[in-house]
């Protein structure tokens, strides 16, 4: 199979250099009438081997799919010969795919005991399969331009008045986004208020206070945490510990305490200094 | 409903013709045929034509083919598009509808920002706002209004309907957080009021402290 | 000759418009008429105009007029779009309206050539051949697919109408050429090869005669 279609492929893949010269304009029904014994040697309206083949199985004159691959490939061959002996330069996806007929033919005529796979048969069935749907198309591109085609054949309206369209908006918006727009607006432009959230602390003069009235109770050192309220919630607790570590600071400012540090971020500590 | 050839080339010529067509254009047309058939010819599609959608009719000696001018109001077509309020005229139409009626100016200074004249034209092409007439004021200004198809519209029965400040406030939609918010990162951008309030409180905090 | 109103008014409309209208299109151009009606009239009108010198016609559901084909002679012109196409590009044409959507290497594989990349940009730019997405295949190749323009200028009422398209499905034309090899010596994976194909062949030979 692999080898069938590398064969089969061979000859389009090298058509591919001649392929400036495959976008000619050519009259098909000039083609299709061309009398049966010309001699086909205007190089210029065959696309590629494949087309040649096609063309040389319409002059058989049977149904493409009763025609004989092997007078096929023997008209091909006759074709190059000629072709050759007027010193027609020849593309080479030409002689590749004579070069493959060739084989072909000794294939089909070889017994087939000795044959590989995929056999002659097997390729000569697909090259026919390959023309009749070249065929086919081909016929049907020539029915196909050949219909009464607009503006060559039938016409429309030289002057159509168009249809109007008138473009209307239809705008969208919705309670909730009217009413948060409202809020928006107002809030926007409300005289600024500032409001001071109500939050627990504890002022230094009232850790002031407290420190220097826990520190008249005994002479012994106390740690700093030991100054602050017992049941204080988080936030009030580190307002309390800040403030009381300044009333710390002022008391021993003022002479009235000592503070002790044994390491960096270690216990605070401090007692009274008796006056 | 057989026509004659003459006749048919005649139809078909003036259908596809981008000008209007003499009947001396036509005769030469259709390979020089009389003119007096042609005219004829003319005068059988005009008399055929008379009562159908289309007809055939002579300007200046041409002749050509137009739609009935009864139909003309069948031969348009609208096309809607739905968009969008923008979030300006949301605010103008919100102004109007909690102040109206009232003034471009005073929409303004509600607002706080200037409002392109555009804003006011989308509001009355929706057919929510009209204008009310005028301010009895220095400048007569115009004052607009609402619409009942504004009301149909938000689903309300009447402007009272619309929340008051106070629920404003209790939905949250007062919150001037959420606001200055809004403006640091720019328009649209809908957050999670949650999360909102929570960063809104810290960030009041310390600035506090 | 009076006409109804909506048959006036499909008349009108269809004659006025600049591209062919489906009816659906017309029903929203008059008023939302029932699409039943639109369509009886459509018939209707196709009817009055089957022996004039227009006619009204079907391509891809949609409809418009033109002139009668048999008057070609008369109005014959050549435009850009009816000038002579290569015989490449009538084929790679067919082929792609035959066996829409096509890849171009299924393209080549039918035509034995290459298929340089002008032939199918000039069916693009004449507007008779379109993209049609990716095949969900190894490589994602690119498909191609005729449009409705090409309906239209071919006067096809549906890819149904195409010459010859019944006949070439039923023979299996249409089918890839390893399709067709399998369909004619049978499937199966038989034990000895040789065997297989001998059968095979001597069979395809026998159903073809």
């Amino acid at each position: 199979m692999k080898q069938d279609e590398l064969l089969l492929d061979l000859p389009h893949e090298a058509a591919a250099g001649a392929a400036g010269g495959e976008d000619w304009s050519e009259d098909t029904a000039h083609r299709t009438n061309e009398p049966e014994d010309a001699l086909y040697l205007d190089l210029d309206v065959w696309a590629g081997p494949l087309y040649l083949l096609l063309d040389l199985a319409r002059r058989q004159k049977v149904d493409l799919r009763q025609i004989s691959i092997l007078a096929l490939v023997d008209q091909y061959l006759e074709y190059i010969d000629q072709a050759d002996a007027l010193k027609l330069e020849l593309a080479a996806d030409y002689l590749v795919m004579a070069a493959w007929l060739a084989y072909l033919k000794s294939s089909l005529l070889l017994p087939k005991e000795e044959q590989e796979e995929p056999s002659a048969e097997e390729l000569a069935l697909k090259l026919q399969l390959r023309l009749q749907r070249l065929g086919a198309m081909r016929e049907a591109a020539a029915r196909l331009m050949g219909r009464d085609r607009l503006e060559r054949d039938v016409f429309l309206r030289g002057a159509p008045e168009g249809l109007r369209i008138e473009h209307l908006t239809r705008w969208k918006c919705d309670q909730y986004a009217l009413i948060e727009a409202y809020g928006r607006v107002k809030a926007r432009t409300a005289p600024a208020v500032h409001m001071v959230r109500d939050r627990p602390v504890m002022s230094l003069d009232s850790a002031l206070g407290r420190v220097s009235a826990m520190l008249g109770v005994t002479l012994d050192w106390m740690e700093l945490r030991e100054f602050l309220p017992p049941h204080a919630e988080p936030r009030l607790r580190r307002s309390a510990l800040a403030s009381s570590f300044v009333a710390a600071l002022e008391l021993a400012k003022m002479g009235r305490a000592e503070l002790a540090q044994d390491e960096i971020f270690g216990p605070l500590r401090l007692r009274r200094i008796k006056a | 409903m057989s026509m004659d050839d003459l006749a048919r080339g005649v139809e078909a010529a003036l259908f596809a013709a981008e000008e209007p067509m003499s009947a001396e254009a036509l005769a030469g047309f259709l390979g020089d045929a009389p003119l007096a058939e042609i005219r004829s010819s003319l005068r059988d599609l005009a008399e055929h034509y008379s009562e159908r959608g289309i007809r055939l009719v002579e300007r200046g000696k041409r002749w050509h083919f137009q739609t009935a001018p009864d139909l003309a109001h069948l031969l348009r077509r609208e096309s809607e598009r739905t968009r969008k309020l923008s979030r300006a005229a949301t605010e103008v139409l919100a102004i109007i509808a909690y102040h109206e009626p009232v003034s471009r100016a005073e929409i303004e200074s509600i607002r706080g920002v200037q409002t392109s004249g555009g804003t006011l034209d989308v509001l009355m092409e929706a057919g929510w706002v009209k204008i009310a007439g005028r301010r009895e004021a220095p400048g007569r200004p115009t004052i607009y209004a609402t619409t009942p198809e504004f009301l149909d519209h938000f689903g309300l029965s009447t402007r009272r309907d619309l929340p008051g400040i106070d629920e404003l406030r209790a939905t949250g939609l007062l919150d001037p957080v959420e606001e200055a918010y809004d403006a640091l990162i720019g328009d649209d951008e809908v957050v999670d009021p949650d999360d909102e309030d929570e960063s809104g409180l810290e960030e009041g905090g310390r600035s506090e402290a």
